[in-house]
């Protein structure tokens, strides 16, 4: 069976801020440029033929755009200025959005009303939730003079908030990445994987998600160092959050070597630089990757962004003892970071935090199996 | 004058082609013109939908649509559309194309719209009297349509006066090696033409020359050319190159395209026209302090004379024929390729000079080697590459260079690979182009024979060389294999593709020639004219005015040639009013003569 | 051999020949052979002085021949030729013997060298003694020029050369002027009007008072040879002959008919047309499918007869651009509809080809890449329940991908042609055709539109497809030659030509069978060859082949050559009184 | 045959092989002196005559030289010249004559250096053979 050349893709990705889609005439300058490319993965070009074309089918089997850590190179040196880094990026939305089966990634991705609302409305909610539940709060100061902090809600509540939390965003990343696996395993063009391969490869997921490894040798190791404090600070700071809150959020406030306070301070900078960072190179558009900032981007970085800021604060408020600042910055910082999570993480720019390196391991899946099949197949030859 | 039906005019501008001309202002100045019932800006009154465009044309009842601006024929069907729907003639439909005239200014805008409106052709309107021409001809630049040109003109009897910035004529062809598609060598077929020009009676050769002044008018030019100084007496030099062999200078050579030494005294090549030798003052030691001064010495003509000088030559001509050529690409600029830090990697050019019978290595495909002094050349000993790839759309198709494609670096790549198959048949060639461009006679032929020579031709722009160990390493996307090709080679030729001079602007501003975006020289394409600019007397030929391959230039040379003639034989030729008054008031006089016609 | 006076010069040119030839003592012993009178060396023979030297000598010692030694004859046997004929004396009396290219430059042994120069003398001593005096023939140029054909590049050779005040016949076969160009809506790449310019140029030609158009009329028989051509045309049944000194034939081209690829479904499909048939609709405005509705999906597909061994293996040069275009109009008319183009290779080399390449694309036209020699795409109808009346499978070879593109109307860029009759014109012209019957011209590369037949040029697409600008080039090209040669007067022909002995000749013929210029003809009633000097360059291959030595082919006769070789091989007869003259 | 110094009669075609050889000279290559060139219009121009006589005259060898074929002035002339020069060698190994001694070459008007190659290649394919004793037995005969 043909596929069908289909016109009405490229309006749709319009929506999740593709340019320009028809500029590249292909001389596959780009593919060749990217030193993450392999006979495998064909990636900018390849993803661009296919998106012109309209090859829904092929584009959502396939696992090249997580590939793509988006250092820029191919848009500088494009001889058509079709931009494959941002083809690439829009990609990643869409596909993003194609995987989630609630809709909503795609509605937050394709209409700002949509996202900012949600935002807000999650936000409010917190904050109602401590108007509605602790309307009076009583300033208490530990022995050593720092805050109550957790005299504001007791921690068990925040805690079971925590956990439901981390559950509904758990399962909403884990079906996604159900479907996400379904479609590549079983979509277009998909090879048949041996059981034995999915542990053979597993290591893969670990190694790439901690380390970015391929993001490394893109050419500026600069950015991937920039790229690994954020992540690695987020992912702690998430950890210790969603798992450790009872350890990490203590009334009493230890010294400063502290593991705890260390972690904390290490995920603290880590974001903190790695976000300036991209800020201050989204504003200068210092490089390609910059260039082009949809919503999302920003959003995503704004909020990330008061999180910290607010988290930072209640810290030292804490710590030098200011009840009443430390108890409404604490209620802001939820009020941002719940929808932060909520939002990005399953729906949003952060779920590639997920994508990325299950789609490596898919992708080597598929490599193992081809060689795999290769092999039977000639053994059977032979015999 | 007659009635204008009622007209609507659509001014086609898009952002890129505003030319800093106002739209807004050319609408109010049409919207004056009586019979001109509507007046729309693209994007901003209309975007040309056929189905609005209907409801406007019913709505304000016109019978007739101009479109204008660079390129309204982008939009003409749009509205034959809706004419053809409203059951109107969809002659109608007038284009007053602002790229046809050449229009740079709003008052040429205006100019050509108005004639539009009025139906007559733009030229007839700015045509006023006409000029005696004087018979003399001046062609400016010696390269093959240079040659072309000057030679009809001057078997046809008539002086020319031929001026070349360099030291000898033959221009880039004289440098090829073999010409595509029939390979014929480059050099036999020029030299007797330029043997041809060099004792023509009627050809004044004036080389080392440059135009440094126009004056005068349409037909009656005068003008200056500065000649440098030789310091070599052209009629006294016997050519025996004794001067030459005892210079102590070395430089690189222009015409073997820096593959190879020359002296600071020298002749460009054997076979150069003039057949004389030359300083070059840079690097003459005794021009630059005084030392040396050897080659006076062993001169047998006694023909070398130090205190030469630049003089100023005037001369009156009736006709100017710019024939200036181009000049190749700098590969140096994409750092990618690492070109002039790989010594390996080569312009197509150099190749050119290497393959060359009367090169560096008389035609032996060498490696390119450092010599004691530092310098980067090609010794006739030395072992072989065995592994060549070609590198097309250097700096063409390319809109961080040129976006403009240079039209003979497929065919030259498809020309050198077969002499490299030819010379070392044991090698590996290898083609890297993006869409190969195989359009003239018998050039779709060759490229299959390429094929057939056992070529490795895969399409995909390479997009890195690197180097280890004296070996190069590609790294290409085959794209109709689907796969990644990381191919070692040993030597590169990069397809350089063509550019206007550097100095193109400098003459372009002397003559009053208007000129592209991409810098090559302006022609009114008034007719599919190719050669001529908005002065009668100042003509076209060659690269100058766009990329063309070697029998494009040699045609356009005679077509330049012929309307020169066609000026002398006739004596005389027209000349233009400019000023937008008296253009109107000639475009409204026309029409009213041809309604008394008809 | 009868008695000769001959001048020998020897030069030194500086050093460069002295250095490795002893030229005293050759001048020495050549002064003591046979007929010479004289035996000079000088160390510049070209230089003014040593031009004197020559002349004086031939007035004062009555010379009636001359030899002189010194660099190629390429470079400066003209100048030793104009000597001459200042001294009065008939410039072929004169030989030269390279003795600086040939032998000072490439030897090292300066006694070999030496010899070897004497040698070279010494041949063209006796050969120079066979020469002849020979005057230079030329023919008068009938001002008039005959075009065929009444396309855009007849006409444009047509006004020019009227411009001139040159009178011209233009011979068209159809029954208007115009040709191809006037099937065109647009022109590319800046898409203008073609009629704009057309229009008022077919009606600046028809009136013009030096140009005589026949339309309706073909060019059946040409006799004659350069500046006297003749052949008789007319307009409804009158002829009239017409008498011409040149001939540009701008004959054309014709469209190649897709019928034979089934795959396109032409002819079986109502909506698939060709490139032609979609100008006619771009010049009615009237773009509709064969049902009358607008199209919603349009396909364009290139390389229909070009690019194909089995039809023409030639690229029709034009197709791309002109797809461009088409994919332009497209978008205009139909804002909404999807526009497909199917290409090879995109050839947009033109100038601002590329960059309409470059907009095209903006405007939402996709490009699909096929690859003509493996799977060319096949047209299909489509079922009810497609959105579209046809479908089209096609091999995508960028993605790797078979696709299927959705066509409401499929436009084929069909290939270019050579005329059905560009066989008759050639013949009547005396042009050589290549194997797809476009005619050859005389050097690919130097010579683009004259042919080896003097006096006839081809220009525009009947020498390999064009587009517009380019026919309208090589025109004017083909128009300066025609001006150049009118403006000259009178055509020289070469006096090294060959001439029968019609007392010997057998009447065998060989050598009108070798002849490449067609220049020999048989005399029936005399039963001998006979050579018309004016077509005859004097390659003198019928010479050698001519069994009774009949033909001779003037100014390198067997006798002359002969004698060349006896003279390099021989030391010379020494004459009895020798005296040498000391240099002056 | 120590030091046999031949003499071999060149005949070139003025429009390709002689303009090459002079470019030999220009470009200052160094070929053997034994090459005594004749300048013809076209190869074409070679009559068989030419190439015995250069033998009866004590020539030891002969060399034609033309345009390469398809580049020729004339169109054709080193065609005909290739189909003559069949013809001589097989006349000359009637005659008993090695039909090394002649040889047909193809020299474009760039190729000095080829040029000067294929001089000394003729003169030593000529010097291994010895001299040519034509000339000696027609003396003898007469």
């Amino acid at each position: 069976m043909n596929n069908r050349i289909d016109t009405t893709l490229k309006a749709d990705l319009k929506k999740f801020g593709l340019q320009s889609w028809n500029d590249c005439f292909h001389c596959g300058n780009c593919t060749a440029l990217c030193p993450l490319t392999e006979d495998a993965n064909l990636f900018p070009r390849n993803s661009i033929r296919t998106m012109q074309m309209g090859l829904k089918d092929k584009l959502m089997s396939g696992v090249d755009p997580w590939l793509c850590y988006y250092c820029g190179e191919c848009s500088d040196t494009c001889p058509r200025d079709a931009n494959p880094g941002e083809v690439m990026m829009t990609l990643r939305r869409y596909l993003t959005s194609l995987y989630d089966w609630t809709g909503l990634s795609k509605k937050f991705y394709t209409s700002k009303v949509w996202e900012l609302g949600a935002i807000l409305l999650l936000g409010g909610m917190v904050v109602l939730a401590f108007a509605l539940f602790f309307p009076t709060i009583n300033p208490e100061l530990t022995a050593d003079g720092g805050v109550r902090i957790n005299s504001i809600m007791p921690l068990q509540w925040i805690e079971w908030a925590d956990w439901t939390m981390g559950i509904i965003v758990a399962g909403l990343l884990i079906s996604n990445l159900m479907r996400m696996y379904y479609k590549i395993a079983f979509g277009a063009g998909a090879v048949r994987i041996p059981l034995a391969l999915y542990f053979k490869e597993a290591w893969q997921l670990a190694f790439h998600f901690s380390t970015q490894w391929k993001f490394s040798k893109c050419d500026g190791k600069r950015y991937w160092l920039w790229h690994w404090l954020l992540m690695s600070g987020y992912t702690i700071m998430f950890i210790l959050i969603m798992v450790f809150l009872p350890w990490f959020q203590t009334e009493e406030i230890f010294e400063v070597w502290h593991p705890q306070r260390l972690l904390g301070y290490y995920a603290t900078f880590g974001l903190l630089f790695g976000l300036t960072a991209v800020i201050i190179g989204r504003i200068r558009k210092s490089n390609a990757k910059f260039k082009f900032s949809h919503v999302s981007d920003w959003l995503f970085i704004v909020m990330l962004f008061l999180t910290v800021l607010t988290g930072i604060l209640v810290h030292f408020f804490r710590i030098y003892g200011m009840p009443m600042a430390t108890y409404y910055l604490y209620v802001a910082h939820l009020a941002v970071l719940v929808p932060m999570i909520m939002i990005e993480v399953p729906f949003s720019k952060w779920s590639h935090l997920a994508y990325r390196p299950f789609a490596i391991y898919f992708a080597n899946l598929r490599k193992a199996a081809m060689k795999y099949h290769e092999k039977t197949e000639i053994s059977l030859a032979t015999t | 004058m007659g009635e204008i039906k009622p007209t609507g005019v659509f001014l086609a501008f898009n952002l890129s082609d505003l030319n800093g001309i106002d739209p807004m202002e050319l609408g109010e100045y049409v919207k004056k013109i009586p019979g001109i019932r509507k007046v729309w800006i693209s994007g901003e009154e209309l975007d040309p939908d056929p189905r609005k465009i209907l409801t406007e044309i019913n709505e304000h009842k016109l019978k007739r649509i101009i479109l204008a601006g660079y390129e309204p024929g982008m939009y003409k069907s749009a509205f034959s559309y809706a004419m053809n729907e409203a059951g109107l003639d969809i002659r109608d439909v007038g284009l007053a194309s602002f790229s046809e005239y050449a229009v740079k200014t709003i008052d040429e805008a205006k100019a050509v719209l108005y004639c539009t409106i009025f139906g007559i052709p733009y030229p007839e309107a700015r045509k006023n009297g006409s000029a005696i021409v004087l018979s003399e001809t001046l062609v400016i630049g010696a390269g093959i349509a240079g040659i072309q040109a000057a030679l009809e003109i001057a078997d046809s009897g008539n002086k020319v006066y031929l001026v070349e910035r360099t030291g000898t004529i033959g221009g880039h062809m004289a440098m090829f090696d073999k010409t595509f598609p029939t390979l014929d060598c480059a050099a036999c077929i020029l030299t007797p033409k330029m043997v041809d020009v060099g004792q023509h009676p009627n050809i004044e050769l004036i080389t080392l020359g440059e135009v440094s002044e126009l004056k005068g008018s349409t037909g009656n030019f005068e003008v200056t050319i500065n000649k440098k100084a030789r310091y070599v007496d052209e009629n006294a030099c016997i050519g025996c190159g004794v001067c030459s062999e005892k210079c102590p200078q070395n430089t690189y050579s222009e015409f073997d395209a820096s593959t190879t030494l020359r002296k600071a005294i020298y002749i460009p090549f054997p076979q150069a026209v003039p057949n004389k030798y030359l300083i070059d003052a840079e690097n003459c030691r005794f021009i630059q302090e005084e030392k040396c001064g050897v080659c006076q010495k062993v001169c047998p003509a006694e023909c070398i004379d130090f205190n030469d000088q630049d003089k100023d030559i005037h001369i009156k001509v009736g006709n100017i024929v710019v024939a200036t050529g181009f000049k190749t690409f700098d590969p140096g600029k994409i750092k990618e390729f690492g070109y002039g830090k790989f010594p390996n990697v080569l312009t197509s050019l150099e190749f050119e000079r290497l393959i060359n019978a009367a090169g560096p290595t008389g035609g032996n495909i060498r490696y390119r080697t450092e010599d004691k002094k530092g310098n980067w050349v090609f010794k006739p000993k030395g072992s072989e590459p065995e592994r060549i790839a070609l590198i097309h759309c250097i700096g063409s198709r390319d809109r961080n260079y040129n976006e403009y494609c240079s039209r003979v670096c497929c065919m030259y790549s498809l020309k050198l690979a077969h002499l490299v198959k030819e010379k070392l048949p044991e090698s590996e060639v290898y083609e890297y182009y993006i869409d190969m461009r195989a359009f003239g006679k018998g050039y779709e032929e060759f490229y299959n024979r390429i094929k057939e020579e056992g070529v490795h031709i895969i399409r995909g722009r390479t997009a890195r060389i690197a180097q280890e160990d004296g070996h190069l390493t590609l790294r290409t996307e085959d794209i109709l294999n689907h796969r990644l090709i990381e191919q070692e080679v040993d030597m590169v030729v990069l397809a350089v593709g063509l550019e206007p001079r550097s100095d193109a602007e400098k003459l372009a501003d002397l003559l009053g020639i208007k000129r592209e975006a991409s810098g090559w020289f302006l022609e009114t394409t008034t007719g599919c004219d190719q050669c001529s600019t908005l002065d009668q007397g100042i003509h076209l030929a060659g690269v100058c005015q766009g990329p063309k391959d070697i029998p494009d230039s040699v045609a356009q040379g005679s077509a330049a040639a012929s309307k020169v003639l066609q000026n002398i034989i006739k004596g005389k030729v027209d000349t233009d009013i400019s000023g937008l008054h008296d253009i109107e008031l000639r475009a409204k006089e026309l029409s009213s003569i041809m309604e008394d016609e008809s | 051999m009868k008695d000769s006076r001959i001048g020998v010069y020897i030069c030194w040119c500086g050093t460069n020949i002295a250095k490795m030839v002893d030229v005293e003592k050759i001048a020495e012993d050549i002064g003591r052979l046979e007929n010479v009178v004289i035996a000079r060396n000088y160390k510049y023979m070209c230089s003014d002085p040593g031009q004197d030297l020559i002349i004086k000598d031939i007035k004062e010692h009555e010379l009636d021949r001359v030899v002189v030694a010194a660099c190629s004859p390429r470079i400066h046997e003209l100048t030793f030729r104009k000597a001459l004929e200042n001294a009065g004396l008939n410039q072929y009396l004169f030989e030269m013997a390279n003795i600086r290219e040939h032998v000072s430059w490439v030897h090292t042994d300066r006694e070999e060298a030496t010899k070897k120069a004497a040698d070279l003398v010494r041949a063209a001593l006796k050969r120079v003694s066979y020469h002849e005096p020979l005057d230079k023939l030329s023919v008068a140029i009938n001002p008039a020029t005959l075009i065929v054909g009444g396309g855009v590049a007849g006409m444009s050779a047509a006004f020019r050369l009227a411009e001139a005040g040159k009178k011209v016949y233009l011979v068209e076969k159809e029954a208007d002027l115009g040709g191809q160009a006037a099937r065109l809506d647009l022109s590319f790449p800046y898409l203008n009007t073609v009629s704009s310019f057309l229009q008022p140029l077919i009606r600046k030609v028809k009136e013009h008072k030096n140009i005589k158009v026949f339309t309706g009329q073909s060019i059946s028989e040409i006799t004659g040879y350069v500046g006297n051509f003749k052949t008789t045309t007319g307009i409804n049944g009158k002829l009239e002959d017409l008498e011409f000194g040149h001939i540009i034939v701008a004959t054309g081209l014709s469209n190649y008919d897709p019928s034979p690829f089934k795959n396109y479904g032409y002819g079986r499909l109502p909506d698939v047309i060709t490139s032609i048939e979609f100008e006619k609709m771009l010049r009615s405005g009237n773009i509709k499918c064969s049902d009358g509705k607008p199209p919603r999906h349009i396909a364009i597909i290139h390389c229909v007869g070009s690019r194909n061994e089995n039809i023409h293996e030639y690229c029709s040069r034009t197709c791309c651009a002109t797809a461009l275009k088409y994919a332009n109009q497209l978008r205009a008319t139909f804002p909404g509809a999807g526009i497909y183009d199917l290409y090879a290779d995109m050839r947009a080399f033109s100038k601002a080809c590329e960059e309409l390449y470059t907009k095209t694309s903006t405007k939402d036209v996709m490009f699909l890449m096929f690859d003509p020699e493996r799977s060319l795409p096949e047209v299909k109808q489509a079922d009810w329940k497609d959105e579209c009346n046809m479908l089209i499978d096609m091999h995508e070879i960028l993605s790797g991908e078979n696709v299927e593109v959705p066509a409401d109307m499929v436009i084929l860029m069909t290939a270019v042609e050579a005329q059905k009759d560009a066989k008759d014109i050639a013949h009547a012209a005396g042009i050589s055709m290549c194997g797809n019957h476009f005619y050859i011209e005389k050097h690919p590369k130097l010579d683009p539109v004259a042919t080896t037949t003097d006096g006839v040029f081809i220009v525009g697409t009947c020498q390999g497809p064009k587009d517009i600008p380019e026919s309208i080039t090589q025109a004017w090209a083909a128009a300066a030659r025609v001006l150049a040669g009118i403006s000259r007067g009178t055509v020289t022909v070469e006096v090294t030509t060959a001439v029968v002995n019609e007392e010997i000749c057998c009447g065998c013929q060989t050598c009108i069978s070798v002849c490449p210029y067609t220049a020999i003809s048989f005399n029936e009633e005399k039963n001998v060859s006979e050579v018309n000097e004016v077509l005859c360059k004097g390659c003198g291959t019928c010479g050698s082949t001519c069994p009774t030595g009949a033909i001779r082919s003037r100014h390198f006769t067997d006798m002359q050559i002969l004698s060349q070789i006896e003279g390099m091989l021989n030391e010379g007869k020494v004459k009895e009184t020798h005296k040498i003259l000391e240099e002056a | 045959m120590a030091n046999f110094e031949p003499k071999i009669v060149a005949f070139l075609c003025n429009w390709c092989s002689y303009t090459g050889a002079d470019l030999a000279g220009t470009s200052r290559m160094k070929y053997a002196h034994n090459i005594r060139i004749i300048r013809v219009m076209c190869s074409g121009r070679v009559d068989p005559t030419f190439v015995l006589k250069s033998l009866r005259e004590g020539a030891d060898g002969v060399l034609i030289c033309g345009c390469h074929p398809g580049d020729c002035h004339y169109h054709e002339g080193n065609y005909k010249c290739l189909r003559r020069y069949e013809f001589i060698k097989q006349y000359l190994t009637e005659m008993g004559i090695d039909k090394k001694r002649i040889r047909l070459d193809w020299i474009s008007a760039s190729e000095g250096k080829q040029f000067a190659e294929l001089a000394d290649a003729m003169t030593e394919q000529v010097a291994e053979l010895g001299p040519c004793r034509v000339r000696s037995i027609m003396e003898n005969v007469t």
